[in-house]
């Protein structure tokens, strides 16, 4: 259980962009994350939005070729773009995106998206091809009849699952779900939820769950990691996490859930207040990248960027305050 | 739908290949027969289609169509036996018209269907390339067909060639591709960043599945509008060819030099202009009402639930 | 991206462009067949002075020393001679482009001008009559060749209901302005001449309607479905939520979003006007330079069809580029740049 | 040389004062080449008979007037021509014309030998001024009408010619003034060039100190248009900013501007012949009998009372009233038993199918295409395919230069270039003359090509009009040419002008059939109140 | 409590569609009382933007269609305003709050433009009240949405702008003209928590300073339990709950709104719920009955013919079941 399936080994990747007064500037999406994920876990992505969450699923799979660090994936490196990826790689990792709406193709019915996978890695004869196809809907829990709809007549939930489906069709052993409920509501959202979790449990799956939902990880993960501005500043157990949050954006995004009971309100740190813009991630503020908006900043924040540490066991943060303690 | 926890009898409910067949059938005409004016459109298509394929039958003067010079009976306005008049040289116009047609969907089509697949194939390259040497080599050339006046360029090529209608359809088509190129490719830079591609990508599809079976079904609906309009401007160039002597030649009649040629004799003998003139509009009408009820027919959506 | 690097970038990529174009001419020029020097000469001049013609204009050297030379003329403005007019290409240029240019840019303002509003008005009044009846406009516009619509006004205004004059650029009895741009109507407005003026204003209305027709509705069309897409947008009902009267909503709010994508239609049809202006001028007398380009190619002039291509290579790169600053000026998120 | 500039502004200047309301517009199908060592189209024609003057004058009837030449004599031989030259003959630019002009531009003539030049580069071998009023010419060998070509010779400045040259091929000469000739006159005819757009028109005013003097009423200035478009035309016409048209407007739109009120049409005979040349160098038209079948099956009566009304069924390869022509030959009817008698002996009789003839006609002269499609259906009956092609002009300029580029059979329109059946004849069918346009047939025959010269260099008239008759039954039998109609050619013209040519067609009398001499505006008159 | 000044009563909108009508609202009855902060919340594609946006009556035209229904407005039927009547309404009595910031404003106008027009054709901006009054009206609506710097936000185009800051304007245009009742349509949705829970204080606190009515739309319970004194819960263009905000969480009745709650991932952990079962049916054809049935864990026969009313339970809860 506890043996690492993925390394992801100061991970960094820039995008060069032309700003308005025609320099060239980076943005520094991801900037440097570490990150282990254990085989058969749920490892939770939480952030804002521009917070590099996408950036560094996408690089994991390849779809960016990384501008530093590496990628390790059953300790095989894996840090070059997709097109290079053997297809064997391309069988084992998988991706389930977040908008439904476009991630099947509209003038496919639901049989030729599902064939796809089945035929270019050559898991399905002809002849049981609709057999393995129907078998796909029922892990979905869609019934046949979907085989000739097309996307555009189905529902979000219904669309999320085929892409979950499709994913599946490989037979992957990580699964990478960038926000795969967060355009849905809440009662689609809990159904697909609960079907991801049994597949996992069934399927043996590795999970890179990505969200901004802090009470859905709650729920699901069995670890998170809190990203902002490129950087994980807070990761740990959930339990622990949520017991104990110790970076100071971690608590300012608890404080802000918006929740439906007093039980859960009493959990949320209440003293912090959200302040101020996320900066652009195109300049950066000096030092701390949270400092800005930081309630318990401090001088030394403005000038350095703290390190990553190891606040309780598995318990790290990166806070000049933290750190102290 | 609602059966998501009930899993029981499924083969029964997956619909034979000829049920959807026709429910796909039903459901298209009913996209398209939605609008009226689509459904004239297709009417005046077939219609001039028709009269085209069949025009030594229903023609009353077929023989006019070919060689043959009556000066009994030239320049007659409309009347019974000559509905719509005789040219200068006492051939029935009407007679004439129904053969022009022919040369006019054969030209058209064969434009459509060479220029088609290269505009295309190109705009999808260089769309789903965008930012590498083929994106640029692509479109700076397509920039480069462009910019050079259609009729010098068509001019040019049947210069060297023979001046015939196949000759006249090859300069057109040359000019034709690189709008069909612009077109898809605004389409195909803008699909490629669409999940659905990325994930044919991650699961390992090959290119060519990714710009045939991932891109290219979604310009589907904007490449046959324009092809419906354009039917219409392939009409009206190899009009203006005919004018500096290409294209179809005498005596197989061609709307666009019966235009030219009668406009001569305006307004006297308005007949020999007019009514050639109409039969462009009719066809080009048609075939834009056309293009609009497939646009409609294509048109994906929730209000595709209907 | 800010505008300066970008016309730059722009004018980067025209030069590959030219050079590609340069090339096209170049093998037109060469694969149109005739022995151009003997062409220009007459059938019955003597070999050797057809020789020697061949020589001046370099046919007697290997194709890649005869583009050599040919572009080297072409970048110091030296064309050569027509070998129809007699004349340096240059001069002929000179002389003809005006008067096109003149037709275009009239017929331009047309299609402009009545896109936009048969555009406005077939989107306020969409499903209506007003609607159909301009659609079918529409669609007659872009059935009825240039062409015929000229020869029907010449008849029309020529002798039945003669209220305008329909041939030549200027009346017999005006007296022409002095040449400064070649544009009559501008030249006549500099030296304050109001009824030559006026006269030549009158003069190309007709052929610039003839030639505006076509694009005139195509464009109006997709005038009106711009607008029929952003009448959908939130952010018109939001205008109209916050109370802001319909009329400033079609002119202002609705109007301005819809035209980005007409523009760059508009642009390319506008650019292919004067190409296409070669019927329309022969029929209105107009003594244009898409006539002049016209017959140099039934007359394998070379040195004009290359010129002529040229030029209408370089306006319609100009007018693309001008077409990009206009929709950068219309579109604030192309002019600003992309969100980073 | 001398001091030319007041004269000719001044000159100028009045003219435009009052040229206004007193001018002459004809249309044509060209705008005028003016350099008149270039230009021999009919618009050229048209300019240079105005602008320039010549040794001798074609008259209506037929006849060469004394004009710059007062008189003339050659040897004995006929090889040297002297000629007395008018004194007091003034340029536009006030220089006075003498023997050293008419030289230089018989000398740059030859040398340039493009447009008409070719009448002279092979038969003047030497020009020499005698005196200052005494020219010389020296020929390489006897040549008939060699008076006739004259009219051709139009007299250039020297010195306003020279004091223009610019760099050229010519040696000394420089470019020989073809640069300025462009666009400028150098001549003494009673118009002087004002202005000439390309691609749109030439205009010239009036040359008030014209040697010929002048007579009250004659145009002001006139404009030669370069449109032939039907509905232009007519609009101009209708409009009354017309007052000549051109001859290429059809029989359709001739009725419509008949019925302009004040307008008339003038149908008269000037030597020019409508054709459809047979290339007799390719298949399947290399065959005689086969170019026979053609010549028996084509259906004149049709083209003649249906198609052109006025015109006259051609009667071989000269027009009926051009010195020389045989008034004997036998001509081709139509005659479908003759016809396939012919066909059957030609060695393509079996394999009609294969053979198909491809005739070319003038995008310009849109009433062609009914003679082309005429034909196409008379050769259907004998089962011969025929393709019409539609050609603008100077493509088919440009495909006759090659005998395999020059289609089968080209309908075509010929006119003489002086006024004699031996120009005809040598222009239509002398070797030396093939490659041009006037020679779809590429005869080649060495037979005729004897013949033709022997004709010209007869120097005697009766004799050598018998000698042209001859050829011309040599040619009726080779029948390289379906001779069509001698074209009566129609223009319309406005009541409001006194146009001589028209008035001699209506009295039923000749009208000169040197191209461009019946637009001689000097003697035209327009009535003051329109 | 005295007369609400928004009544609306028995709201019926159907969109014309291709497929026939899409009978999306079917009798919904809502109203709000001066100075009350309303919630309306449901699934996506409830119908929550239609009632709002048929208010102001800006449904799309020519496909939206009102066959039944009033809309009051202090008492007086919105849906049969004249054009002056409801520009009067429009301009200072409700605006609204569009759902995605980036969408309601015009990407090609400045935000002053777009903010001045505002004002300008509300009628505050007659001539006596020059251009720099217009502006300083707007600075200052800028100003009260807590942007520092408003000189360089009205020359800026939305897309320079964060979300953040482009659903402040939207906020600043909202109020800098209307005074009564305020629609947030789900204001912040499309933005990051912090950001939401930033623009969620703003907005009350300008909606209790000015003493404005607030109907907020959202689809999370837990903003609407945050912003909200009364909470009308919507089910396919029904309203099928209604309550004080706290009384629903305590006590929710309809077997839907019970469902909704029990979905939401909650802080507290325990693992996810079921769900739902089923979907929203499609308007097209919408069950008999009430509309919730074909889901509904607790449906009767009567369910699938008869439509229920909204039964009222005392201090203001009702709802709309037969089996409560
Ligand atoms: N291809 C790209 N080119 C330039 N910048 C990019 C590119 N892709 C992402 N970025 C930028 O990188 C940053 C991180 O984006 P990313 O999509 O990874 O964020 P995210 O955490 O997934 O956000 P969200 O929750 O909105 O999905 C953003 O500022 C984004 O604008
Ligand atoms: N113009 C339209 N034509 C047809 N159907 C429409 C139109 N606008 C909305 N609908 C449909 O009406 C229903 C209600 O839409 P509405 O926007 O009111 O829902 P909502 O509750 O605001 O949803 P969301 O939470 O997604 O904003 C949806 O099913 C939608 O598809
Ligand atoms: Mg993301
Ligand atoms: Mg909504
Ligand atoms: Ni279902």
């Amino acid at each position: 259980m506890t043996e690492p399936i993925m390394e992801i080994k100061d991970l960094k990747k820039y995008f060069l962009v032309n700003k308005s007064n025609g320099k060239q500037v980076f943005v520094k999406a991801v900037d440097g994350v570490n990150l282990t994920i254990n085989q058969g876990e749920v490892m939770g992505l939480v952030g804002e939005s521009g917070s590099g969450k996408s950036t560094l699923a996408y690089a994991v799979m390849g779809m960016y070729k990384p501008s530093g660090g590496r990628i390790l994936f059953k300790d095989r490196d894996i840090s070059v773009s997709s097109a290079k990826r053997s297809l064997g790689l391309k069988k084992d990792l998988q991706i389930v995106f977040q908008d439904p709406g476009s991630s099947l193709n509209p003038s496919q019915n639901i049989k030729q998206i599902l064939e796809l996978p089945l035929k270019v890695h050559g898991l399905a004869q002809n002849g049981d091809l609709d057999q393995k196809i129907i078998d796909l809907l029922q892990t979905v829990e869609l019934s046949p009849n979907y085989m000739y709809k097309s996307p555009a007549t189905m529902g979000g939930g219904e669309r999320q699952m085929v892409s979950i489906a499709r994913a599946l069709a490989t037979d992957p052993s990580f699964v990478i779900l960038d926000e795969p409920t967060s355009a849905l509501d809440v009662s689609i959202q809990a159904k697909i939820i609960n079907m991801l979790l049994k597949l996992q449990q069934v399927k043996r799956l590795t999970y890179l769950f990505i969200t901004h939902d802090l009470s859905l990880m709650r729920n699901i993960a069995t670890r998170v990691a809190i990203m902002y501005l490129g950087k994980v500043c807070e990761m740990a157990d959930t339990v622990q996490f949520f017991k104990n949050p110790l970076h100071p954006y971690t608590r300012m995004l608890l404080s802000s859930i918006p929740v439906v009971s007093e039980e859960e309100e009493a959990l949320k740190p209440q003293k912090v207040v959200s302040t101020g813009e996320i900066p652009s991630p195109v300049d950066v503020p000096p030092g701390c990248s949270f400092h800005l908006r930081c309630p318990d900043k401090t001088e030394l924040c403005a000038q350095e960027d703290p390190v990553m540490v190891e606040a309780a066991s598995g318990h790290f943060v990166r806070c000049h305050a933290c750190a102290k303690m | 739908m609602m059966d998501i926890n009930t899993q029981t009898a499924f083969e029964a409910n997956i619909p034979s290949a000829a049920t959807r067949y026709k429910e796909n059938l039903r459901k298209n005409w009913y996209k398209f027969s939605r609008n009226k004016l689509s459904v004239i459109g297709l009417v005046i298509v077939l219609a001039v289609v028709v009269v085209a394929v069949f025009a030594p039958y229903v023609a009353p003067f077929p023989e006019h169509a070919g060689s043959f010079v009556d000066y009994e009976h030239a320049n007659l306005a409309p009347s019974t036996t000559y509905l719509l008049g005789t040219d200068n040289i006492g051939r029935d116009i009407l007679s004439r018209i129904f053969f022009a047609f022919r040369g006019a969907l054969y030209m058209a089509f064969l434009v459509l269907v060479i220029s088609l697949p290269v505009g295309v194939i190109l705009g999808l390259l260089a769309g789903y390339f965008k930012g590498t040497w083929i994106d640029t080599v692509i479109m700076r050339t397509t920039d480069i067909f462009l910019a050079v006046p259609p009729l010098i360029l068509a001019l040019a090529i049947s210069s060297v060639l023979k001046p015939n209608l196949t000759n006249a359809m090859i300069a057109v088509t040359v000019m034709w591709w690189p709008w069909y190129t612009r077109l898809v490719y605004g389409m195909a830079t803008s699909m490629r960043n669409e999940y659905f591609v990325t994930a044919a990508e991650l699961i390992g599809a090959g290119k060519f599945h990714i710009l045939f079976r991932e891109i290219l079904p979604n310009c589907l609906s904007p490449i046959f509008t324009k092809m419906a309009l354009d039917v219409g401007w392939v009409i009206l160039l190899g009009a203006a060819l005919s004018f500096v002597g290409l294209g179809e030649q005498p005596p197989t009649p061609a709307l666009g030099q019966m235009v030219s040629d009668g406009s001569r004799y305006m307004p006297d003998l308005w007949w020999m202009t007019i009514f050639p003139s109409l039969a462009i509009i009719i066809i080009i009408l048609g075939f834009n009402l056309l293009g609009d009820g497939i646009r409609d027919m294509l048109a994906k959506g929730e209000h595709d639930r209907g | 991206m800010d505008l300066r690097s970008y016309i730059l970038k722009r004018l980067f990529l025209s030069i590959f462009v030219l050079l590609g174009l340069s090339i096209v001419i170049f093998i037109i020029a060469r694969v149109v067949p005739g022995d151009p020097a003997r062409m220009s000469l007459g059938p019955r001049a003597p070999q050797y002075a057809v020789e020697e013609l061949r020589q001046e204009m370099n046919l007697d050297k290997p194709l890649p020393a005869q583009y050599y030379y040919w572009v080297k003329g072409v970048v110091v403005g030296d064309l050569g001679k027509s070998l129809t007019t007699k004349r340096a290409v240059t001069d002929d240029v000179k002389e003809f482009l005006p008067a096109t240019l003149e037709l275009a840019l009239i017929a331009a303002i047309f299609v402009v001008v009545f896109s936009i509003i048969f555009g406005t008005l077939a989107a306020r009044y969409r499903n209506k009559w007003v609607d159909t009846v301009i659609r079918v406009m529409a669609y007659t516009g872009v059935a009825v060749p240039a062409f015929v619509l000229a020869v029907l006004f010449l008849l029309l205004f020529g002798y039945i209901w003669p209220v305008i004059p329909v041939l030549g650029r200027l009346s017999p009895e005006i007296l022409p302005p002095p040449t400064i741009t070649g544009l009559i109507t501008v030249d006549s407005l500099i030296t304050g001449n109001l009824s030559a003026f006026w006269d030549a204003l009158k003069h190309l209305i007709l052929p610039a309607l003839a030639l505006a027709m076509g694009p005139l509705f195509q464009e109006a069309r997709i005038v009106r479905s711009a607008m029929t897409d952003n009448m959908s947008k939130d952010y018109l009902a939001a205008a109209v939520g916050y109370g802001i009267p319909n009329s400033i909503i079609m002119r202002k709010y609705l109007l301005k979003p819809s035209l980005i994508p007409a523009v760059s239609v508009m642009g390319l049809d506008i650019a292919s006007l004067m190409g296409n202006a070669f019927l329309v001028e022969v029929i209105f007398n107009w003594p244009g330079i898409s006539r002049y380009g016209m017959e140099a190619m039934l007359r394998k002039d070379l040195n004009a069809i290359s010129a002529v291509i040229i030029v209408f290579g370089v306006i319609f790169v100009i007018v693309n580029i001008i077409v990009d600053l206009i929709v950068a000026y219309l579109d604030p998120r192309i002019r600003l740049g992309g969100k980073v | 040389g001398g001091n030319q500039e007041n004269n000719n502004q001044d000159a100028q200047g009045d003219a435009t004062a009052a040229g206004q309301e007193s001018i002459i517009r004809s249309t044509a199908s060209d705008v005028p080449n003016i350099d008149p060592g270039v230009g021999s189209d009919y618009a050229s024609s048209i300019a240079f008979a105005n602008i320039y003057d010549t040794l001798v004058f074609p008259a209506h009837d037929g006849s060469l007037k004394p004009w710059l030449a007062t008189d003339w004599q050659p040897s004995e031989d006929g090889l040297t021509w002297v000629f007395n030259l008018r004194q007091g003959v003034k340029f536009h630019n006030g220089d006075e014309l003498t023997a050293d002009d008419v030289v230089f531009s018989m000398q740059r003539m030859i040398t340039l030998g493009e447009g008409y030049g070719y009448l002279f580069s092979n038969v003047v071998k030497e020009a020499k001024a005698l005196d200052q009023y005494k020219v010389q010419f020296t020929l390489n060998k006897k040549f008939g009408p060699f008076l006739s070509t004259l009219v051709r010779l139009y007299i250039l400045d020297q010195d306003q010619v020279m004091a223009n040259v610019q760099q050229g091929p010519y040696g000394d000469m420089g470019d020989y003034g073809k640069d300025w000739l462009v666009s400028n006159d150098a001549g003494s005819g009673p118009y002087m060039v004002k202005e000439l757009k390309k691609q749109e028109y030439l205009q010239a005013v009036k040359f008030n100190d014209f040697w010929g003097g002048w007579e009250e009423g004659a145009p002001e200035a006139i404009k030669i248009i370069g449109t032939t478009a039907g509905p232009t035309v007519r609009t101009l016409m209708t409009r009354q900013e017309l007052e000549q048209t051109d001859q290429w407007q059809t029989e359709e739109a001739l009725k419509a501007l008949d019925d302009i009120s004040g307008v008339s049409i003038d149908a008269g005979f000037t030597g020019s012949m409508l054709n459809i040349m047979l290339n007799t160098k390719i298949a399947p038209t290399d065959d005689v009998h086969f170019r026979k079948a053609l010549a028996y099956v084509f259906d004149y009566q049709t083209v003649v009372e249906k198609l052109f009304p006025g015109c006259k069924k051609a009667q071989g390869p000269v027009q009926f009233n051009l010195p020389g022509f045989n008034p004997n030959l036998p001509q081709y009817e139509r005659n479908l038993d003759k016809a396939k008698a012919e066909l059957a002996q030609s060695k393509y009789a079996g394999e009609l199918d294969q053979y198909p003839v491809d005739i070319v006609w003038i995008a310009q002269v849109p009433d062609e295409e009914k003679i082309a499609l005429l034909f196409q259906a008379n050769a259907a009956e004998l089962g011969i395919k025929v393709n019409i092609v539609k050609t603008p002009w100077l493509s088919f300029v440009d495909q006759v230069a090659t005998p395999e580029n020059t289609p089968n059979a080209s309908v075509v329109f010929v006119a003489p270039h002086y006024n004699e059946a031996g120009s005809m004849l040598e222009s239509r069918y002398h070797s030396n003359s093939t490659g041009t346009w006037e020679q779809g047939e590429w005869l080649k025959s060495s037979e005729i090509d004897a013949d033709i010269e022997d004709a010209l260099v007869t120097l005697d008239e009766n004799e050598r009009y018998a000698k042209y008759q001859k050829i011309q039954e040599k040619l009726v039998d080779l029948c390289p040419t379906i001779w069509v109609f001698d074209q009566a050619e129609k223009r319309a013209f406005q009541d409001y002008i006194q146009w001589p040519g028209a008035e001699l067609n209506k009295e039923g009398k000749p009208v000169s059939s040197v191209m461009g001499y019946n637009f001689y505006y000097h003697d035209y008159k327009i009535a003051t109140q329109k | 409590m005295g007369n609400p000044i928004l009544d609306i009563r028995d709201l019926h909108v159907w969109y014309r569609t291709y497929g026939g009508y899409s009978k999306v609202l079917d009798g919904v009855n809502l109203f709000v009382h001066q100075g009350e902060k309303v919630g309306l919340v449901g699934e996506a594609g409830c119908g929550k933007t239609t009632t709002m946006r048929s208010v102001l009556r800006i449904l799309p035209e020519g496909q939206a269609h009102t066959p039944r229904g009033q809309i009051l407005y202090h008492g007086k039927n919105i849906l049969q305003m004249n054009r002056r009547e409801l520009h009067q309404v429009r301009t200072s009595g409700v605006s609204m709050i569009f759902q995605e910031p980036a969408a309601a404003l015009n990407p090609v106008f400045t935000v002053g433009t777009q903010i001045t027009d505002v004002i300008k054709f509300s009628g505050l901006g007659k001539p006596e009240k020059q251009k720099d009054n217009i502006k300083n009206l707007a600075m200052q609506a800028i100003r009260e949405v807590y942007i520092a710097d408003p000189e360089r936000i009205m020359s800026s185009y939305p897309n320079q702008l964060s979300g953040g800051m482009k659903q402040r304007i939207c906020i600043a245009m909202a109020i800098v003209t209307a005074r009564e009742l305020l629609i947030a349509d789900e204001p912040g949705t499309a933005l990051d928590v912090t950001i939401q829970d930033q623009v969620h204080k703003l907005l009350r606190g300008l909606v209790e300073k000015k003493g404005m009515s607030l109907v907020m739309i959202t689809h999370s319970l837990g903003v609407a339990r945050e912003m909200t004194d009364r909470i009308y819960v919507m089910y396919a263009g029904n309203i099928v709950e209604v309550a004080k905000s706290g009384e629903l969480f305590r006590n929710p009745l309809h077997p839907y709104t019970l469902g909704l709650l029990e979905s939401v991932p909650k802080l507290t952990g325990g693992g996810m719920a079921e769900g739902i079962y089923g979907q929203i049916p499609d308007y097209l054809r919408p069950p008999d009955g009430c509309r919730f049935h074909p889901r509904c864990p607790r449906a009767v026969a009567r369910c699938r013919e008869e439509k229920p009313n909204l039964a009222d339970l005392g201090d203001g809860h009702q709802v709309a079941c037969f089996q409560v």
